[in-house]
């Protein structure tokens, strides 16, 4: 019963959604609309209890003085510094003006752009130290990395400014991302689609079910 | 031709939601629905799509303007077009339930456009517009048009073609999904990446090394995560028979706890359950670059002789692939997210692309609901392959008899025209 | 143009910014402290960040709101399915939250399903159907032909219920080329990507910080 | 054509250098030893090739590709007062990619005197969206909140909210990103749902974005989409360029510093190109230098 209920009402709602698509009469996007606006706050939710997890999860490390223990101490007092501010502040609390905005600023998006930035080193390094063009494979991989790499760049500019017409290396790499590589990502594109509708076929028929697994106190 | 819906609608829609008076096919629907109906739209459609033409009150040029039902929608958009005379510049375009008003102002819009798209009109009630155009010599006088009545449709005629490839493939599926579970075997080529990773798996044994294995750095609600620990428990019973040790580090509780299963499983299959370590499977951390750079350590310290990458992964995938690829270790890669799959293309010996990944795991663990969508998958793309030769044909025919006069694809056959979707 | 001054509640922000981007940037040394701790404040403030955005962007204007005000009372039922996502947390109710994931996953498996059907398949199909000739378009004609070729021998790439044989392999083979150029052009496009990202790093470090403008 | 001779000559004069060279012993040695180097060096490399010129910048020439001025046409067809939603589904990650395509956005929607509603489908972007309109909108061109633009803000729920706005658009945002509710913002009034957007501008990041947009709203809602992406995202987005469902794209900050070219401004984007190119020509060289590293050293017959 614990199990069966969701499974139905899964599939349920999955089929709803998918004849929403193709029936527009209310009496199916009517139920449609609903689980649209229904679906956003749950999810909202969703988002809430991982914080949550978070909250467990560091505390039991700190409770017990795991590994690093004192920065997860930094983690949860941050987490409940930017809660109570957000809460204290509150609807208005996106001003520019706010103390939110400002560790928003300070905190969220200086970090949050760091950490991704320092991937351009890794390209770098990995690129001397572990692209090997072993085989005609990875031959033409690189030959399109590097035209691809010159013409999106004002150097390739540069480069092939009085080269004859069509040729120039911006033209190259426009022509391999709209020709050669295009063809390729379609294929792929079309393979995922059929991947998604699959799966999304077998949770409406109640036969994927390994979220009712994950789901409660496993 | 008079619309039929100039007189107020039987099932006129209540406040709630609930229509009253429930008609037969609704109650009957509503049982099998239950609670999903209580939010069902109501009114029905039932009264023919009506257009009208505009009546003008005055002999001045006035717009002349018609209207009509938006075909395919839930009812509730009315399509309004006119000509303009010259010197009109701007429509106030403006809407009542009767011809004599009051009526309410919409918008103000350019006249040039000749149309107005009006989206939030109650269904299956008769409105009238009134437009007055607007241009330097004042306003012209009001053109009233109506009644018409935005009606909802059953079926969008716009997506049969969405609905023939859906239907195609989701037989497929079931079919083959019917047929595996009635016993019938179902033919998958061996994946090449499957020798790659026993090869792998071999020359550690060979070296006397470990053999690291990455499940990706999602949880299992990714499918990715799924079909890497369903490869990973044949991973671990190759290691098992060869008594090679592993490490698999993981970074989520659900997908750990499954690991474990999963190569404690392989190493009882291959009738060692003894030489099972619990301490193969590790939990490091859910932050990816502290989960990266743990795995990074595992490397360096443990120098595993096979590094198998198979999962979802994200940036972290080059700093993965360089390290282990710096150590000499053989490595194998897999993974769905295609635009990592350059870096593991050039760093990996052998890498499992996209769909791959899925096929391998159905191909190991022979499990209906994976193959079912394979063969399904696979029986598709033939249907695809084959259209899109009968359709490049077909096209190729129709541009020779019509050759395009300046720009390229403006006219397409009429079997390319049914595939657009709307 | 001047650096910040850290006198001020933003030119503090701005310093105590850069500061961090340089811990994190530590890392490239070698794992420190300054970086861990960089690190774990982060996924507290940001986590902190999500809860609020949740709340005030989404669970209170959405569902408290017009609940309190006696407007969409039926916004009470996903506002009770996603308090059953907490019931995790007791062991004896935790089926309650299957009933939750069950209009999450039921949703997006209907929305996804059409959405790919109609936009990656059936209209990606659609764009495919290419005329091999073009009359007076010699270029195009064959840019469509090796489109097709391209398209055709990726899907034979993508073809398990065969074994790569004769015919087929050599089709598959081809297909595989076409993979590795776009491949080639992805790597590409991700060096662009990530290199971009550290240059919007270091032009935060010289303008807002140091102060100083050269263009 | 002579200066792609010449080109190719020198490419060719190179290429037999280092044939020559690596069959010496000594070098072929040092070469190989080089795979050996600690990477540090390279982030070093790195570090001062993005850093160099942005001090002393070259000013390279930037030059329009179509795809660019495919978007800055379809945004340049707009007429005075028509309505557009300007997604913004981005965080600070991908800022320096994005944040000048969404000012210049901002700003030739502005010239146009067209009408913006802006909305953000990732949790991380409102600020930025706010930060962008109050500069270029507001300060600039003296639009005015809630009469010529709104900010809708963060809404939770990823392909279910851009279905939700194809139904109605104040219904799924009941207030702006204040929590003004959209009732009393007078542009609200007349946006109902999807259908009533002359043109959605997506600058998107990843998921939730332009492809789900075109998913499920773009023939759905008929929607005309154009799309400032990620160079990460963008080769993806070739595919629906090339089926009309998107209109035009913006890939990455060379995307954005091409539109800041032709809407004639000199943005964050332009200022990074040089750094750009300089990297670009690292990473090419990582490539080459590496691969010759790895031929040296099986020509000594090390693995």
């Amino acid at each position: 019963m614990q199990r069966q209920i969701p499974l139905i009402l899964t599939g349920v709602i999955g089929f709803v959604m998918l004849l929403y698509f193709f029936v527009p009469h209310p009496f199916i996007s009517g139920p449609g609309h609903f689980f649209e606006d229904a679906v956003i706050i749950v999810v909202a939710f969703a988002i809430v209890l991982g914080a949550a997890n978070l909250l467990t999860f560091n505390g039991e490390i700190i409770a017990r003085r795991g590994k690093d223990w004192p920065y997860k101490v930094v983690l949860l007092v941050s987490m409940f510094a930017m809660i109570a501010i957000g809460l204290v502040e509150g609807e208005r609390y996106l001003e520019p003006e706010t103390v939110f905005s400002w560790m928003y600023n300070t905190f969220y998006a200086s970090m949050q752009a760091t950490m991704f930035a320092l991937l351009a080193f890794f390209i770098a390094s990995a690129a001397f130290r572990a692209f090997r063009i072993r085989n005609l494979e990875a031959g033409l991989l690189a030959v399109a990395a590097l035209f691809v790499m010159l013409g999106r760049v004002p150097i390739g500019n540069v480069i092939s400014a009085h080269w004859p017409n069509g040729i120039q290396l911006p033209q190259i790499s426009d022509w391999i991302m709209e020709n050669p590589q295009n063809s390729a990502k379609r294929a792929i594109l079309m393979g995922a689609a059929l991947g998604v509708m699959s799966t999304g076929l077998r949770i409406i028929m109640g036969i994927e079910g390994s979220f009712a697994r994950s789901g409660g106190n496993s | 031709m008079r619309p039929r819906a100039s007189r107020p609608s039987p099932l006129r829609s209540g406040t709630t939601g609930l229509p009253h008076p429930v008609p037969r096919l609704r109650a009957t629907s509503f049982a099998v629905l239950g609670f999903l109906a209580l939010v069902a739209g109501v009114a029905h459609a039932q009264t023919p799509p009506a257009t009208a033409r505009a009546t003008t009150t005055s002999s001045l040029p006035a717009l002349s303007a018609a209207a009509a039902d938006v075909q395919n929608d839930n009812g509730q958009a009315l399509h309004v077009q006119w000509t303009a005379p010259a010197g009109v510049e701007q429509v106030i375009v403006e809407r009542g339930s009767t011809p004599a008003g009051p009526f309410t102002v919409l918008d103000t819009v350019s006249a040039e456009g000749g149309s107005f798209d009006d989206n939030d009109v109650p269904r299956g009630k008769p409105v009238f517009y009134r437009l007055t155009g607007l241009g330097a010599h004042g306003p012209t006088p009001p053109a009233v048009i109506g009644p018409v009545v935005a009606v909802a449709q059953w079926f969008n005629t716009g997506r049969t073609n969405v609905a023939f490839f859906s239907v195609i493939f989701f037989a497929f599926v079931l079919f083959f999904l019917w047929s595996s579970r009635g016993g019938r075997k179902l033919f998958v080529r061996r994946i090449a990446g499957i020798d790659a990773i026993e090869e792998a798996v071999g020359r550690a044994t060979e070296m006397g090394r470990p053999v690291l294995f990455v499940p990706g750095v999602q949880d299992i609600d990714d499918i990715q995560t799924m079909a890497a620990l369903v490869i990973l428990e044949s991973v671990a019973r190759t290691a098992a028979q060869y008594e090679t040790k592993m490490i698999v580090p993981t970074n989520y509780p659900v997908p750990f706890t499954l690991a474990q299963e999963m190569v404690k499983n392989g190493f009882l299959e291959a009738g060692r359950p003894e030489s099972y370590d619990p301490n193969s499977v590790r939990y490091i951390t859910s932050e990816q670059f502290a989960y990266v750079a743990a795995i990074n350590g595992i490397i360096l310290r443990d120098r595993p002789a096979a590094n198998l990458y198979l999962g979802a992964f994200f940036a972290e995938s080059l700093i993965l692939a360089e390290t282990g690829f710096s150590t000499g270790a053989i490595q194998v890669a897999g993974t769905a997210n295609v635009h990592q799959l350059p870096f593991m293309v050039v760093a990996c010996d052998y890498t499992l692309i996209g769909e791959e990944l899925y096929a391998a795991s159905a191909y190991l663990s022979r499990e209906p609901r994976l193959l079912s969508t394979l063969k399904g998958s696979d029986y598709m793309k033939v249907v695809i392959i084959l259209l899109l030769l009968i359709g490049s044909v077909i096209e190729t025919s129709f541009v020779l008899k019509n050759p395009p006069t300046q720009s390229l694809g403006q006219v397409s056959s009429p079997f390319k025209s049914w595939f657009r979707t709307e | 143009m001047h650096p910040a001054n850290p006198l001020t509640f933003e030119g503090l922000g701005v310093w105590i910014a850069s500061l961090l981007t340089l811990f994190i940037f530590s890392f490239l040394y070698k794992d420190n402290p300054f970086y861990k701790l960089a690190e774990h404040l982060f996924v507290g403030i940001s986590a902190g960040y999500y809860v609020m955005q949740e709340l005030w962007a989404v669970i209170y204007p959405q569902c408290v709101k017009p609940v309190a005000h006696g407007e969409h009372l039926l916004m009470i039922i996903p506002g009770v399915l996603g308090l059953f996502l907490f019931s995790r947390f007791i062991p004896k109710a935790g089926w309650l939250s299957r009933w939750s994931l069950a209009i999450i996953i039921g949703a997006y498996a209907g929305i996804k399903t059409t959405g790919f059907a109609q936009g990656d398949l059936v209209a990606q199909f659609q764009a495919s159907i290419l005329p091999l000739y073009v009359p007076g378009h010699l270029g195009a004609s064959i840019n469509n032909v090796l489109f097709l070729a391209g398209l055709l021998s990726t899907l034979v790439f993508f073809f398990f219920s065969t074994e790569h044989k004769g015919a087929i392999k050599g089709t598959a083979q081809l297909g595989v080329w076409f993979l590795m150029v776009s491949f080639g052009a992805a790597y590409g496009f991700t060096v662009m990507a990530r290199v971009s990202l550290l240059i919007g790093r270091f032009q935060y470090l010289l303008d807002p910080w140091l102060g100083v403008t050269r263009f | 054509m002579t200066s792609l001779l010449v080109f190719l000559a020198i490419l060719a004069a190179v290429a037999l250098v280092v044939a020559f060279l690596i069959r010496i012993p000594s070098v072929a040695t040092t070469l190989a030893r080089m795979r050996r180097l600690d990477r540090r060096w390279i982030f070093l490399a790195v570090w001062v090739l993005v850093m160099v010129p942005l001090l002393f910048p070259l000013k390279l020439p930037v030059a329009p590709t179509a795809r660019a001025m495919q978007y800055y046409e379809q945004i340049d067809r707009l007429k005075a007062g028509d309505i557009v939603l300007l997604s913004a589904d981005f965080d600070p990650a991908a800022g320096p990619e994005l944040v000048p395509m969404l000012k210049t956005s901002i700003m030739q929607l502005c010239r146009k005197k067209v009408r913006i509603v802006g909305d953000c489908l990732w949790p991380g972007g409102p600020p930025l969206l706010e930060q962008a309109f109050s500069e270029v909108a507001r300060d600039t061109f003296h639009y005015r909140y809630g009469e010529d633009y709104v900010n809708l803000g963060f809404k939770e729920g990823r392909e279910a909210v851009m279905l939700a706005m194809g139904n109605s658009i104040p219904g799924t945002f009941p207030s702006d990103f204040r929590g003004t509710p959209v009732s009393k913002l007078p542009l609200m009034g007349k946006v109902t749902n999807l259908r009533s957007v002359k043109l959605l501008v997506n600058v998107s990041a990843g998921y939730p974005g332009t492809k789900e947009w075109v998913q499920q709203t773009q023939s759905r809602f008929n929607l005309k989409i154009i799309s400032g992406c990620t160079a990460v995202s963008a080769p993806e987005y070739y595919a629906y360029l090339q089926s009309g469902q998107l209109l035009g794209l913006l890939g990455g900050m060379a995307g954005a510093a091409e539109y800041e070219k032709m809407a004639g401004v000199t943005g964050a984007a332009t200022k990074g190109m040089d750094a750009q190119s300089s990297v670009h020509l690292l990473v090419m060289l990582c490539i080459l230098l590496g691969n010759l590293a790895h031929w040296a050293a099986r020509r000594l017959g090390e693995r």
